[in-house]
């Protein structure tokens, strides 16, 4: 099990590689969702703020699961058995948000 | 890791499904571990796509801004948008750090390293659900409960004009935050346990800090889930 | 008590029978030899005559429920459900006689035998090849059929069309017809529901003036009809089965589907000979304890006729004095803001 | 290495530990504690009767109703009780209720609990060749949630308000405005998911890491297929069905309205927000549509397994039988709003459900296609478990062939909610799910008990399952093709639909000559258990997989000595000569696998 010390220190500073890239990414976030402020309600300007925190979350949530859990040292097919299954989520989610905006228009329909 | 690494060297990667061994190098506790949390994030993700559903249908126009609604901070006051929540995710994140650092001192079978990070995850648990639950008091004294909306002064505080936000929100921030905070407060006492076992020597007798490595894997997933709720409740 | 007794005779049978079947295991196991072939034989026959026997009660029984099941669609678009329906059942037909007949034939003629081996056939590419494309093309072409046939019912109804509400409440259907001026009235909000507004109508709007409830619904002949449909407490479905429509009423959003009545009462009773033949309205989707007693009638006359009814009905507002207490006292309010009398009021 | 096999040896220690320990058990730790993956096969199966014979009564006493409307019930009142209105008839609550727990009772906790988890904690362990599950306690822990799911499912029949009322699928708002029985109702499924995440999890880290030496994935046999998958399924739609319930329960005990809006129940006005219960219906279904290939997984992997050992050939086109259950478990998770394309639904949402529905046709399809080649030239044993297989794919047609009709959004509108669905699901999931359970029950009957089922008896209660599921839900078509809705109390009030009265009845005779022959089995099960014939060698039906290399009662551990190593697939019937070659028999001198032999050449 025990490394041999120079693994040991490279996986140390992986690790704290991957904080500071969690750190930084977060604070760009919370700079950038500051201005919704000033465009709150302008749709077109929101939407592009909206892929851009989508983004950034998933680089989050890649480093996350790589780094802090590991999965990028482990076997391939075991990382694919994992991820695949959110594929299903994707579908769910486009479905979901669909039907949203067709509710929403179903209920605008009496005002 | 090593584990991964060995397996590697023993077997060419063709031959590992031919049974008699683990075809992911990996022991059944930690696939189960994994699993488990995979379906635990299907349970998560409907619940975020719920709120992304219902978002949509009460509309954006009357969906409550983030900066406005969480701009308090202890002591500080109001003003200050998303300041306290991002020392929340700070606290997080270090503490998701700090149980990394334990579940690698565990394999290096330095067992007081491992009581010295895994020591700092549980404080850092509790910082959160600490912060978590000033927030949900400030937030609930400001009138947002289940059954009532929120509400919030649109040109800021004390400029009069009062904007009341759909039940939605508060209803799903409660729910999602809530059955996360249950997660880590699980989490808390899972570490705690483990502690105890590690301050005991019991991993020590057994000769591997698996455990460690399982209730790692536990909390970084309840760091992977604030994220998302994060990106839910706050950025969008 | 004949229940009781009726119960009493089927176990006395059961425990006859089991007393037949574990003696016969019993002597079997005796005689020590199992005759595996004579079974198998047995048991083969039987499915055989189980096949048999089993397409000759089909065939019996789509011959004596003919003209039940399907009844004459009375829609436009109840037609193309039904050549829809057909055309499944044709290919499905097709596939259901072939796989069972093979399947009841070969378990009797490859049956067991001491003397028979069987075949190692363990795979073939070019027979699971064929029976993977031959079902993916038949379905691509029901799909293509279905699909298009969906986005025309689905499809925004014509200008022209006549409106009526339907409200799903335990446990009732309240009708709402829009009057003389074809347009409803809004709906205020469920809070201004009260005995004398079922269906919180917005008396502020001038096209509530004329709407009436109607006890049943009475629809013309040839017109595009639109249905409003809505729920007050749990989920409904409003469902007309001769038209061909179904469509959930739900809480809190209004649903919608339109269709073009293609045959008048009258007319469907002459052609059954059933002079007390009736259109029906049911509930679909289970709302408690009344989900069986949501009845309406639906009657569908000539446009003329349709309209004489029209003007035939007292407005709702009428009958409960909407507009006597309510109407003056909203212009007061009114010419103060200057909003017309129509604007959204909740 | 040495960490690799690690899992091999921690079972190899695990199974000396407990035959050691073999002296001190007692009754407790024997059949009620245990963590013999076989004893608790044997409990999920047993309890998974007992709510089979409750689900079924239930049924009776509906289609005493609706077959004899009105009739004097009153002789049931000793059942019944309060139930019944004072002139003897059933109360239409009462109705919806017993609808309700018959529909929850035999999906969850017969064919989920009943079936996968009898056969996958049975046969996984001895098909691949392990000791026991990756981790007995949990597997434990798993039937012992299900235990107290199931009482408190037991419970709520009793409470003053009577069980759940608002039908298996619970749709809010009827089900947020109902008692205590379905706050039980929630709760008890609550816990059920549990023992199935539970139970999910240890399938699946057993079937990846405990095979055998030689056991690659493609020499398990399908039934080990099709419980991984199905472990799968349950495993990943489950937890959203858990969300859905978190948020019904809040909107009943918090006040919230995540699926509520403005209400108006019995004039009174009710103020909530602006939720939707067709949010609630998109994440019940999303469990709810992979739930039916959950019941359904298990069923095909037995009948390939039975159908293949008894007609002595080997299941036709193995990868492709793989293939297929994989392709079904994807594409149940993209389909799950086909059973609501009249809910209100966005029509181009529905368009795409449509196109992915049709879809599972072609795996299902293959399988069928496969059986029938299985058996074709084969050597057919007619035994009771290849009855019951034969009929399962019979009734696998039947049902499935109906579902092209309602996964087509256009004819659905006519059929949805009708008596068409209700012959649709209990011919394919239903009937067919219990025939290929019969058929595992028969067949492994003498591993499990070490003795045979009264073959007369299983002969007699095959004829009347089948012949009476056909006569009960073949005629059920032509009534939901009129357009007869389902779970109606009475169809008296209409004219079109009481047109059927006659056939009501008819149904409702045959339901009740089945149900008899339902209690046929079960007596024959029981009796069997102590009095059976016993089994007097250890590969009974001439099978190849593992579990008959085990002695005829295997002991906590399986294989007293090592376990046997895999060196063939599953399925070597008649090849060169040998009726059967187990698979623990080495390959002979260039002898080919199965993917390599030519196809015979003559096909006729």
């Amino acid at each position: 099990m025990i490394l041999s010390d120079q693994e040991y220190q490279m996986h140390k500073a992986a690790v704290w590689r991957a904080t500071i890239i969690l750190s930084v990414v977060t604070t760009v976030e919370v700079g950038i969702a500051l201005l919704y402020d000033t465009f709150f309600h302008e749709s077109g300007f929101r939407m592009a703020l909206a892929v851009f925190m989508i983004m950034a979350t998933l680089v989050k949530a890649y480093y996350i699961v790589a780094v802090f859990m590991h999965l990028k040292y482990e076997r391939k097919a075991m990382a694919i058995t994992i991820l695949m299954p959110i594929m299903f989520l994707i579908w769910l989610l486009i479905a979901l948000l669909m039907e949203g905006v067709s509710w929403h228009q179903m209920i605008e329909f009496y005002g | 890791m090593t584990t991964a690494t060995n397996t590697v060297q023993a077997n060419s990667e063709s031959n590992v499904w031919e049974g008699g061994q683990a075809p992911f190098g990996v022991k059944y506790g930690k696939l189960m571990m994994w699993y488990f949390l995979l379906s635990d994030a299907f349970t998560f993700a409907a619940f975020l796509i719920s709120y992304g559903a219902i978002r949509f249908t009460v509309g954006q126009d009357i969906w409550p801004e983030p900066n406005r609604v969480f701009d308090a901070f202890p002591v500080l006051g109001h003003g200050y948008p998303l300041l306290f929540v991002s020392l929340m995710t700070f606290i997080l994140i270090l503490s998701s750090v700090f149980m990394v650092r334990a579940v690698q001192e565990g394999h290096q079978m330095n067992k007081k390293g491992v009581i010295l990070w895994l020591g700092f995850t549980i404080l850092g648990g509790i910082a959160f659900l600490s912060c978590q639950a000033w927030e949900w008091a400030h937030l609930i004294h400001n009138g947002m409960t289940m059954t009532s909306p929120i509400t919030y002064e649109i040109g800021g505080h004390g400029s009069g004009a009062v904007f009341v936000g759909p039940l939605a929100f508060g209803q799903l921030f409660f729910t999602i935050t809530g059955f996360h905070g249950f997660h880590v407060t699980t989490g808390v006492v899972i570490n705690t346990i483990v502690f105890l076992n590690v301050v005991f020597g019991t991993y020590e007798k057994k000769k591997n800090y698996d455990m460690v490595e399982k209730v790692g894997l536990y909390w970084h997933f309840v760091d992977l889930v604030w994220v998302f709720v994060f990106l839910g409740f706050y950025l969008l | 008590m004949t229940a009781l007794l009726i119960i009493l005779v089927i176990v006395l049978v059961l425990v006859v029978l089991l007393q037949i079947a574990l003696t016969s295991d019993f002597i079997n196991f005796i005689k020590g030899d199992d005759d595996e072939e004579g079974r198998s034989k047995f048991q083969g026959t039987m499915l055989m005559v189980f096949l048999v026997f089993g397409f000759i009660a089909l065939l019996w029984s789509v011959y004596y429920f003919k003209g039940r099941f399907l009844p004459e669609p009375a829609s436009e678009h109840g037609h193309l459900i039904d050549m829809n329906f057909n055309l499944a059942l044709l290919f499905t037909g097709i596939v259901f006689v072939v796989t069972q007949i093979l399947l009841f034939y070969f378990a009797y003629k490859f049956r067991y035998r001491k003397d028979r081996k069987a075949l190692y056939f363990p795979e073939n590419n070019k027979l699971e090849v064929a029976w993977t494309i031959v079902p993916a093309i038949v379905l691509t072409f029901l799909i293509v059929k279905g699909l298009t046939s969906w986005y025309a019912i689905t499809s925004d109804a014509p200008e022209d069309k006549i409106v009526f509400e339907a409200t799903g409440k335990q446990f009732a259907w309240v009708l709402r017809y829009p009057g003389v001026d074809g347009e409803l009235g809004a709906l205020a909000g469920r809070d201004k529901v009260s005995p004398t507004n079922e269906v919180g109508i917005d008396w502020n709007d001038p096209s509530s003036k004329d709407d009436f409830l109607a006890n049943d619904i009475v629809l013309p002949v040839g017109k595009p009809v639109e249905v409003q449909i809505e729920a007050m407490d749990v989920i409904h479905s409003f469902f007309l089965p001769h038209f061909r429509l179904k469509m959930d009423a739900v809480p809190g959003i209004t649903t919608r589907f339109w269709f073009v009545p293609t045959i008048t009462t009258a007319e469907m009773r002459e052609k059954l000979g059933d002079p007390g033949f009736n259109f029906e309205l049911a509930c679909a989707e289970l709302c408690g304890r009344g989900h069986s007693s949501m009845r309406k009638v639906v009657t569908i006359v000539t446009p003329e006729e349709y309209d004489k009814w029209v003007k035939a009905q007292t407005p709702y507002s009428q009958l409960v004095g909407a507009y006597e207490q309510k109407a003056p006292l909203q212009t007061a309010d009114n010419s103060n803001t200057g909003t017309p009398l129509n604007a959204e009021i909740n | 290495m040495s960490d690799v096999n690690t899992t091999m040896e921690h079972t190899h220690a695990e199974a000396g530990h407990h035959a050691h320990e073999a002296h001190h058990e007692n009754f407790f730790t024997k059949y009620l504690f245990t963590m013999d993956h076989k004893m608790i096969a044997k409990q999920f199966l047993i309890t998974g009767i007992f709510w089979a014979i409750i689900g079924a009564f239930f049924s009776v006493v509906f289609r005493l109703q609706l077959g004899f409307p009105n009739a004097d019930l009153s002789w049931l009142a000793p059942v019944m009780g309060r139930w019944l209105t004072p002139d003897g008839t059933l109360d239409p609550n009462f109705y919806n209720a017993l609808i309700t727990m018959h529909g929850t009772l035999l999906v969850f906790f017969v064919l989920t609990a009943g079936l996968s988890g009898t056969f996958a904690n049975f046969l996984i362990p001895l098909q691949i060749g392990a000791r026991d599950m990756a981790s007995p306690l949990m597997n434990m822990l798993s039937y012992w949630f299900f235990f107290l799911a199931s009482v408190i499912m037991f419970a709520s029949l009793f409470i003053p308000d009577g069980p759940a009322q608002g039908g298996w699928t619970a749709y809010p708002p009827l089900s947020y405005l109902q008692g205590q029985g379905m706050t039980l109702w929630l709760l008890s499924l609550t816990f059920f998911v549990a023992s199935t995440v539970l139970g999910g999890l240890n399938y699946i880290t057993t079937i990846l890491n405990m095979r055998t030496k030689g056991m690659s994935m493609f020499k398990m046999p399908l039934t080990i297929w099709a419980l991984f998958f199905t472990a799968v399924i349950g495993l990943l739609s489950f937890p959203v069905l858990v969300a859905g319930f978190i948020l019904l329960i809040f909107d009943r005990s918090l006040g919230t309205s995540f699926y509520l809006s403005d209400l108006v129940v019995n004039g009174q006005f009710l103020d909530k927000g602006t939720g939707s219960p067709i949010l609630y219906e998109h994440l019940f279904w999303f469990l709810g549509h992979p739930e039916v290939y959950i019941v359904i997984l298990p069923a095909m992997g037995i009948v390939s397994e039975v159908l293949s050992v008894n007609s002595k050939k080997p299941v036709f086109g193995y990868r492709a039988m793989v293939f297929s259950i994989l392709a079904i478990t994807i594409l149940s998770f993209l389909v799950w709003a086909h059973h609501m394309f009249v809910s209100g639904m966005n029509p181009f949402v529905g368009s795409i459900f449509v196109l992915f529905t049709l879809l599972i046709a072609v795996p299902s399809a293959i399988k069928v296609f496969n059986w029938i080649a299985t058996i074709w030239r084969g050597n057919i044993r007619l035994n009771p478990q290849t009855m019951y297989a034969i009929g399962f794919v019979s009734m696998f047609i039947s049902g499935g062939l109906t579902g092209i009709f309602l996964g087509n959004s256009t004819i659905d509108i006519q059929l949805h909610d009708t008596y068409f669905i209700v012959a649709h699901f209990h011919i394919v999931m239903g009937v067919a799910a219990f025939l290929g359970m019969f058929a595992g029950v028969h067949h492994w009957f003498p591993k499990m008990f070490g003795r045979y089922m009264n073959r007369s008896m299983a002969y007699m209660h095959f004829w009347v399952t089948l012949i009476g599921a056909y006569l009960i839900f073949w005629p059920m078509h032509y009534m939901g093709m009129a357009g007869v809705p389902r779970r109606y109390y009475s169809f008296d009030a209409f004219d079109a639909f009481s047109q059927f009265a006659g056939m009501n009845t008819f149904i409702s005779v045959v339901a009740m000559i089945v149900f008899a022959f339902q209690i046929l089995w079960v007596a024959n099960f029981f009796y069997s258990i102590f009095r059976g014939r016993k089994v007097k060698e250890s590969n009974p039906w001439g099978a190849t997989t593992l579990e008959w290399t085990t002695p005829i009662n295997p002991g906590h551990g399986n294989w007293p000595g090592d376990i046997p190593e895999v060196y063939r697939w599953p399925y070597d019937y008649n090849k060169n000569g040998h009726e059967f070659i187990p698979q623990t028999v080495p390959m002979e001198e260039g002898e080919l696998e199965h993917e390599e032999t030519p196809a015979p050449e003559k096909v006729s």
